[in-house]
């Protein structure tokens, strides 16, 4: 496979429906829309993007939206992806990756353990970090981690943040 | 009466004689590792605070078993001539020396065994595989010695070697002296043999429960060992010693060998170490054997 | 001969022998380090050759068991701090606690972290607090002398305070793992996938 | 009963009672840091894994939204504590990336040095990881002495033994000490004349080969597929890094190879740690002799009320474990609006745990996870 | 008053027939049976000395121009083998009374005296009609014992059944070959006859010879003929196993000592170094006997076949003592028999109390019973003592004697096969104490008792016997001497305490090794009790590297490591383990004979190995019938 170039790179991804923004010469990043975005990463997987470095959720809270952001790396043509999907905060349900990427199971488990997303097709959603959690999910931005740590720790009373 | 003094002599001799080595192969070691070291009474310090630590005790077959283990260990070290010095009369017949180690070795699996920890219990299986490992050649240059000698008696053997440099059987069978040090390595417990142990594999095995008077137990036995093992190659190899002095200065050398060689060496598999003492020690005891026969 | 209760009893019972007893002690420590954090990190430098512990008879050791020290090397998540009492509990006495870090003070830079306890020192009896971030090895060495002299002086009983107010770190060990509702009241709000709930079950 | 046709996990499945679990950290002198693996075990074998994760979760990326960009220095560097500075480097250089700014040449040098000392030291770790796991104490003591040769170059340099926080948005907190590069020198050859020393002790050691040969092996298109990096990555045969392939700070100008090895197993990653120890070693002498004059970092005002224009960027540096990834969201305030780090431990840890645990022995564990320098703080967070 | 001789084999016919009449009265017969041999162990008692005892009748038929006689005669070698077998009964059978309650009821009784009545008889036999007939119902007694009308066990018996008919066909074949030589029936002319043999016909000789030990190999399951016991005591009544395993397996070794070796010993056969051709084949089968025994032992999983194994690495020891033909190598067989009697119903009752109370076999099931069950804890504990031949116990002089009668006569690689064989044993013995007794108490034995008075008594009784031989070894070793010198040895008096060595300065004080242990024990018990007191805490409190077990759904059961115990050591031995696993073993024999009659295959597929047995028991029949 000849090495692409980023833009290039972008025209094919424009050409199949993907709008795309070049970050830097090697790397760019990728809307793509909730239903067919597994699609499209399994396009990326067949053209070379074969490491997924990362998935990790970002929670867009005035907009009222989540976004998930796969980050895909190609050995080969050397240009990285930020490849990111947005999907609404009260439904927040998105596809799972795990079957092209079999290190995702984890990555999903801690994304829906930070924020709340369920990854459809994923068998095991349990947490992983955190114990005896009944609480929002804490990376979202409506939680308020001084608040909680005040009132379990008591961290004021310990002088925390001064 | 002179019987009962001796005991208590002779057992409190090896005690100490045991934790000082200990506390000198810690030293040694810590000058292979470039640093300062502990002092080399370290081992006794130790010993004393963990007799006066609180201990954790799971059941009564726990303090049987560090009983039994260091009453074995002890019996030994009565049976073995010590410079030609012995604490009971008796004929040191080596079979029997061989015998109540195993006690020894018994009453610690017990003891590590009725904690009922998994972590334990692998160690213990490893120890006793290790045995099948290192009793078999060992055994087997014994075995030479006493064809040699004609007499099973440690005593004999000793006496045998009497006079000069050159009677001792080191020169007499080296061959059957490497398989020896080599048993003697897995004998006690030294790297690449301690797979028993194994601190990174099963947080240190047998003694993952002991605490406190079970720990310092099992640390006496363990210096009892040392002394019973250095002072029974001394005796087969080295021509025990005219003079407690020299014996103890000869049980140190071999002592300190097995510290070099154990600070060079990272741990064998169980099985590992198994196959190789079956294969090294166990060929070279066979060939010894072979050549004292012709 | 050696009788634990001795230390209880220390006022009315003979001062010599608590002396010897301690100097043993002291010059012996065994510690078990629990790395809960990065404050493991300078460990290795005070146990190896260049600030050699073992001068001190100090080791390192496998198990709560075996141990008199409990090093506590830095935050503590709430997840860990139930290990943290579990081995604490298993160690026998007398056990001392030496705490690394400022994050064992007050959380340090974690202070407002949702997953950090602030103050090791609730939950735990704590002798020694080294403070910085990362304590330097010279600290630590530091640290675990003046503990030594505390042993030889019979003032280090933290262990003895946490038999005595038992009710009160157990009330706080409670706090974090007792089954317990949300913290925060906004909660509530959190959705429920019908489908994975159901459907897939 | 039939000996050899079925082994004894199969049996397992049979008998409920064979099987016991076995809790393999968080406090085991085996265990790299406070992680865990409860494992199913038969015999000695294991069954199957699960991971003990978590107990070093303080929430970084959620308390990173809560301090401002340059407060946020004190945070990064602690997410890896044996390699802490490409973390350093990664934050500030995706904080530059959003800004678009530009560092001068001799920060890129200055920066180059303190990751290649940070790799070294985290390297000795490692050899003395490898002596550890196997029970052989003696390089364990020695490589953690020599790089204590290295920490206190570091804190001439940066004042800090184990947290540098050297590195800042804009290039370095402030030029070399004289007379430092010099001495760096010196150290470097004092420890590359310890290089036989580990050779002999180690690397050569026919112990360390039995125990390590056709220990976990990685093939070469599963380590790509997977996401492991760095000297994993390398030792299956991948010619993949970071410095080489998205070049950053000073490595453009350095002339050095990518090593790759075929092999795959942990001895291959062991000799691999070896070999880019001797290459580190090579740059850093590289790095002091071109390093040109200038400053050593941009004005962007007061760095306590600093901005950043609203943006985002994933960054990676290659550090001893693998690939570190910093992606930062910036709404443009005073503070991040996400920072999202991707630590390289997590496929090994998690993924290759459940791969290659179940078919191996207790006593392969430790020496495992040192093999594929599994970090736990990179994933806990 | 009748003849002593007669009452003695009478009495437990007689109360055979008698049982079965009150056969539900489960406590009268079992109590009827402690009643009968203990009335056996006084009498033996009485008879020791009385070597003039005799009992005989004449059938009135002749064959070889002389009387068939039936005969039995006090001597001293069936008498040591008897009257031990009866004292190990009658405290079986005091077990037995507790032990066969309601539930367990086995009622076995009847045939397990007609047993000790042809147990009595083989012993005491003086002719081969008496030794045969006795010899074939101890077969078919212990037969119908082994299968106690169940089904699995039914199938294990069927395949003793069969090996049993192998060995007495070709004991029949012995029988009338050497009768034909000697022209009498008479075991003492036959001895004498065939010594004159070895002179003019040495193959010949060696044939006969062959057909008898082919008989007592499969009885005591020497080497090639060690697997069945696996089966058979596995699947026995747990109280009959101990039985199985101390008396029945001495019946091979009792054949060799009175019958094979006076022959090895006073023919004129060609020397191997030492010793003789055909005792060194014998040496080298008891060692092959013993490791195998230990290395399959070390992999057993379920208790009683563990142990089975272990009775036959035990035999293996007997065997290599006796082979070395010298004085101290047969006092040390002899007296290992006594040993391995009373050590493994010290073991195989302490597992029966187990299974009594638990109902399970399989070791990695059970745990922790020695905090319910101290008193057979220690009985087992005492056994695996005295079995793994550690002093002060009473394994250690026995197996000292065999080790040092090896290495007198230079059988170097036969000494290196005991010692790994005894060393091996620690590993099997430990590890049903490490899986049975220690470890963690499984939830569903939490409230185990103590086994009841009535098997506490005889196993407490034992364990008294253990310490009371190893302490003074003159006990056994008396008996063993008149042996010795009944058999036309030299010997001296042996002395309470003493046993002697071949070697120079080796002669062995046991009672001093036991002062020693004291000693050490003394010094150890102070070290311990002057140090700190320790406090108790509960089995789940354990080290788990910091986790909570319960968080993680781990109760007791799946925190005990005991099955695969030497997984690492066992996977050394796959290769081997193909060789010599029975299972294999049946299976490509079996494939080889189902290939030759696939025509009856039908047959042999439920029980295969059983039948195949039978075909070849038939098949030496006709064929030995034509040669000779």
């Amino acid at each position: 496979m000849n090495r692409i170039t980023v833009e290039t790179l972008l025209q094919d991804l424009a050409s199949r429906g993907l709008n795309g923004e070049k970050i830097s010469e090697q790397q760019i990043k990728v809307f793509a829309s909730k239903d067919n975005f597994v699609n499209h990463l399994h396009y990326l997987q067949t053209i070379g993007f074969e490491h997924l470095a990362n998935i990790n959720g970002v929670d867009y809270i005035a907009e009222n939206e989540f976004e998930v952001v796969y980050q895909v790396y190609s050995y080969e043509h050397k240009i990285h992806i930020v490849f990111k999907v947005r999907i609404p905060r009260e439904k927040p349900v998105i596809l799972t990756v795990v079957t092209l990427w079999e290190q995702a199971q984890f990555y999903e488990q801690e994304v829906h353990e930070f924020y709340g997303i369920y990854f459809e097709g994923n068998k095991d959603l349990s947490h992983l970090f955190l114990e005896n959690w009944n609480d929002l999910p804490p990376l979202r931005k409506d939680f308020n981690t001084e608040e909680f740590s005040e009132k379990l720790f008591g961290s004021k009373r310990h002088g925390g943040g001064k | 009466m002179m019987t009962v003094f001796n005991i208590i002599l002779y057992s409190l001799f090896a005690i100490l004689v045991g934790l000082i080595f200990l506390g000198i192969g810690r030293k040694v070691a810590a000058r292979v590792h470039l640093r300062y070291g502990p002092p080399f009474y370290q081992s006794i310090i130790d010993v004393i605070k963990l007799m006066s630590r609180e201990s954790i005790t799971h059941n009564f077959v726990m303090d049987l078993g560090m009983v039994m283990a260091l009453t074995g260990l002890i019996g030994t070290m009565l049976y073995i001539p010590i410079a030609g010095h012995i604490a009971f009369e008796s004929n040191t017949n080596i079979i029997v020396i061989m015998y109540l180690m195993a006690i020894g070795h018994l009453g610690m699996a017990m003891a590590v065994s009725a904690s009922g920890n998994p972590y334990a219990n692998i160690g213990v299986s490893r120890a006793l595989t290790m045995m099948l490992g290192y009793e078999v050649p060992f055994f087997t240059v014994m075995l030479g010695l006493i064809i040699y000698n004609q007499s099973s008696s440690v005593m004999v053997i000793n006496l045998a070697q009497a006079g000069s440099i050159w009677n001792w059987n080191i020169w007499q069978m080296p061959i059957g002296f490497i398989a020896a040090e080599m048993a003697l390595q897995a004998m006690m417990g030294e790297k690449p043999f301690d797979a028993m142990i194994a601190p990174a594999e099963i947080a240190s095995g047998p003694m993952v429960e002991l605490s406190g008077r079970y720990l310092g137990l099992g640390f006496l036995t363990k210096a009892v060992g040392v002394f019973v093992e250095t002072a029974l190659i001394v005796n087969f190899f080295f021509g025990g010693g005219t003079s407690v002095i020299t014996f103890v200065i000869k049980q140190l050398e071999v002592f300190l060998i097995a510290v070099i060689f154990d600070n060079i060496f990272p741990r064998y598999k169980i099985e590992q170490a198994v196959k190789f003492l079956w294969i090294f020690p166990m060929g070279l005891a066979v060939i010894q054997l072979i050549l004292l026969a012709i | 001969m050696f009788n634990i209760n001795s230390l209880e009893q220390q006022d009315n019972q003979d001062k010599l022998w608590d002396k010897v007893i301690n100097y043993f002690r002291k010059r012996s420590l065994w510690m078990l380090h629990y790395c809960t954090g990065c404050g493991a990190m300078e460990l290795p430098p005070v146990m190896t050759s260049r600030w050699d512990m073992e001068r001190f008879g100090i080791g390192p050791m496998a198990t709560p068991r075996q141990a008199d020290i409990l090093l506590i090397t830095g935050y503590s998540s709430v997840r860990t701090m139930k290990r943290i009492i579990r081995t604490y509990e298993q160690m026998p006495e007398p056990k001392w606690v030496l705490a690394f870090g400022s994050c064992t003070v007050n959380g340090g830079m974690y202070w407002d972290s949702y997953n950090v306890i602030n103050n090791l020192g609730e939950y735990i009896p704590v002798d020694i607090t080294i403070a910085g971030c990362m304590p330097r090895p010279e600290a630590i060495l530091d640290s675990m002398l003046k503990l030594m002299d505390m042993i030889q002086a019979g003032e280090a009983k933290a262990f003895r305070k946490y038999k005595e107010n038992y009710a009160y770190y157990k009330a706080n060990q409670d706090r974090l793992f007792m089954e317990r509702g949300p913290v925060l009241e906004s909660a509530a709000l959190r959705y429920v996938h019908e489908e994975t709930e159901g459907g897939e079950a | 009963m039939n000996f050899n046709s079925y082994s004894l996990t199969k049996i397992a499945k049979e008998d409920k009672d064979t099987t016991y679990d076995l809790f393999f950290g968080p406090n085991h002198p085996g265990m790299h840091g406070n992680f865990g693996y409860v494992l199913d075990m038969v015999g000695t074998e294991i069954n199957s894994v699960r991971p003990n994760a978590g107990q070093l979760h303080r929430g970084f990326e959620k308390l990173m939204e809560q301090r401002g960009w340059v407060q946020n220095l004190t945070l990064v560097p602690r997410i890896c504590v044996m390699d802490p500075d490409p973390n350093e480097v990664a934050y500030c250089m995706s904080v530059e990336r959003i800004m678009g700014v530009e560092i001068p040449e001799r920060a890129k040098y200055l920066r180059t040095i303190t990751l290649e000392m940070s790799r070294l030291t985290a390297y000795l770790l490692a050899i003395g990881g490898f002596g550890g796991t196997l029970g052989h104490y003696t390089p364990t003591h020695w490589s953690t002495a020599d790089r204590d040769l290295i920490m206190d170059m570091f804190e001439w340099l940066t004042g800090g033994r184990v947290y540098h926080i050297y590195n800042i948005p804009g290039g370095v907190r402030s030029d070399a000490p004289e007379g430092f590069f010099d001495k760096l020198l010196e150290v470097m050859d004092a420890l590359e004349a310890r290089l036989p020393d580990y050779d002999s002790i180690l690397f050569e050691n026919p112990i360390v080969h039995k125990r390590l040969k056709g220990l976990g092996y990685v093939s070469k298109e599963d380590a790509r597929k997977t996401g492991l990096s760095g000297p994993n990555l390398r030792a299956s045969g991948n010619a993949y890094d970071v410095r080489k392939d998205v070049p950053y700070a000073a490595y453009p100008y350095l002339d050095f190879e990518i090593i790759t090895q075929e092999g795959g197993d942990a001895l291959t990653r062991a000799l691999q740690i070896r070999l880019e120890y001797e290459q580190t070693i090579n740059l850093i002498r590289q790095a002091v002799k071109k390093i040109p004059e200038g400053d050593v970092r941009l004005n962007l005002g007061l760095l306590g009320n600093l901005k950043v224009q609203a943006g985002e960027a994933y960054e990676k540096v290659e550090s001893s474990k693998g690939e570190f990834g910093y992606y930062i969201v910036s709404d443009g305030g005073t503070k991040p609006y996400r920072v999202s780090v991707r630590g390289p431990s997590l496929p090994a840890g998690f993924l290759w745990a459940q791969k290659h645990l179940p078919t191996m022995k207790i006593d392969d564990v430790a020496a495992w996870m040192g093999s594929l320098s599994i970090c736990p703080p990179d994933f806990d967070k | 008053m009748v003849d002593k001789m007669l009452m003695m084999i009478l009495i437990p016919l007689i109360t055979a027939f008698l049982t079965t009449i009150i056969l539900k009265q489960h406590k009268v017969v079992w109590t009827l049976f402690l009643a009968v041999s203990g009335y056996l162990s006084y009498t033996l008692f009485t008879m020791y000395g009385a070597w003039d005892l005799t009992w005989s009748i004449e059938l009135g038929y002749k064959i070889f121009d002389s009387n068939l006689v039936l005969s039995l005669a006090n001597n001293p070698l069936g008498w040591f083998f008897a009257f031990f077998a009866s004292v190990t009964t009658m405290l079986i059978a005091m077990f037995s009374i507790a032990f066969n309650d309601d539930k367990h009821d086995s009622k076995t009784a009847p045939i397990w005296l007609i047993l000790i009545f042809a147990n009595i008889g083989i012993f005491f036999a003086q002719d081969w009609l008496m030794f045969f007939g006795m010899w074939e119902m101890m077969s078919m007694s212990s037969y119908f014992m082994i299968a106690h009308g169940k089904e699995i066990p039914a199938k294990a018996a069927k395949f003793y059944l069969s090996l049993s008919l192998v060995g007495t066909s070709t004991l029949l074949l012995g029988i009338i070959s050497v009768a034909r030589l000697s022209q009498t029936f008479d075991i003492n002319a036959s001895i004498d006859s065939l010594i004159n043999l070895f002179a003019t016909d040495y193959n010949k000789a060696i044939l006969y010879i062959g057909l008898f030990a082919v008989t007592f190999f499969i009885k005591s399951a020497v080497f090639p003929f060690y697997m069945w016991p696996s089966k058979a005591y596995a699947e026995s009544p747990d109280d009959f196993t101990p039985f199985l395993s101390t008396v029945m397996s001495k019946y091979g070794i009792y054949g060799i000592v009175l019958f094979i070796l006076p022959i090895l010993q006073n023919a004129d056969i060609p020397a191997l170094g030492q010793i003789n051709e055909p005792a060194y084949i014998l040496a080298v089968l008891g060692a092959i006997t013993s490791v195998l025994g230990t290395i399959l032992a070390i992999f057993e999983t379920d208790m009683k076949k563990l142990f089975a194994y272990s009775s036959v690495a035990n035999i293996g020891y007997i065997v290599m003592g006796l082979s070395t033909l010298s004085i101290i190598g047969i006092q040390g067989a002899l007296f290992h028999s006594i040993n391995h009697m009373v050590i493994k119903s010290a073991i195989f009752l302490s597992l029966a109390a187990v299974i009594y109370r638990t109902g399970e076999r399989e070791m990695h099931k059970l745990g922790g019973l020695a905090y319910r069950m101290p008193l057979t804890f220690m009985v087992y504990l005492l056994g695996i003592i005295s079995a793994a031949g550690i002093p002060p116990l009473n394994g250690f002089a026995s197996k000292w004697l065999i080790i040092q009668a090896l290495m007198s006569q230079n059988m170097l690689f036969v000494v290196i096969a005991m010692i790994f064989a005894s060393t091996g044993a620690f590993m099997y013995l430990f590890r049903v104490l490490a899986s049975v007794f220690l470890g963690q108490l499984p939830d569903k034995y939490k409230h185990i008792k103590e086994a009841p008075l009535l098997m506490a008594i005889p196993m407490t009784i034992i364990m008294l016997l253990m310490l009371a031989i190893g302490v003074l070894p003159g006990i056994i070793m008396k008996p063993v001497n008149a042996v010795l010198i009944g058999m036309g040895y030299d010997v001296q008096e042996a002395s309470w305490t003493t046993v002697h060595s071949a070697f120079s300065n080796s002669d062995l004080n046991v009672t001093n090794i036991f002062y020693i242990f004291m000693a050490g024990a003394a010094i150890a018990l102070v070290f311990y009790l002057f140090s700190a007191k320790s406090v108790k805490v509960t089995q789940d409190d354990n080290y788990t590297a910091g986790e909570l077990p319960s968080d993680w759904g781990t109760t007791p059961e799946r925190f005990n490591f005991s099955y695969g115990f030497y997984q690492p050591f066992k996977e050394m031995f796959n290769p081997m383990m193909d060789l010599i696993s029975f299972d294999r073993w049946m299976a490509a024999f079996g494939k080889i004979v189902e290939r030759i009659s696939n025509g009856l295959s039908v047959l042999y597929t439920k029980s295969e190995g059983a039948i195949l047995m039978l075909y070849i028991g038939v098949a030496i029949l006709i064929i030995g019938g034509w040669i000779i």
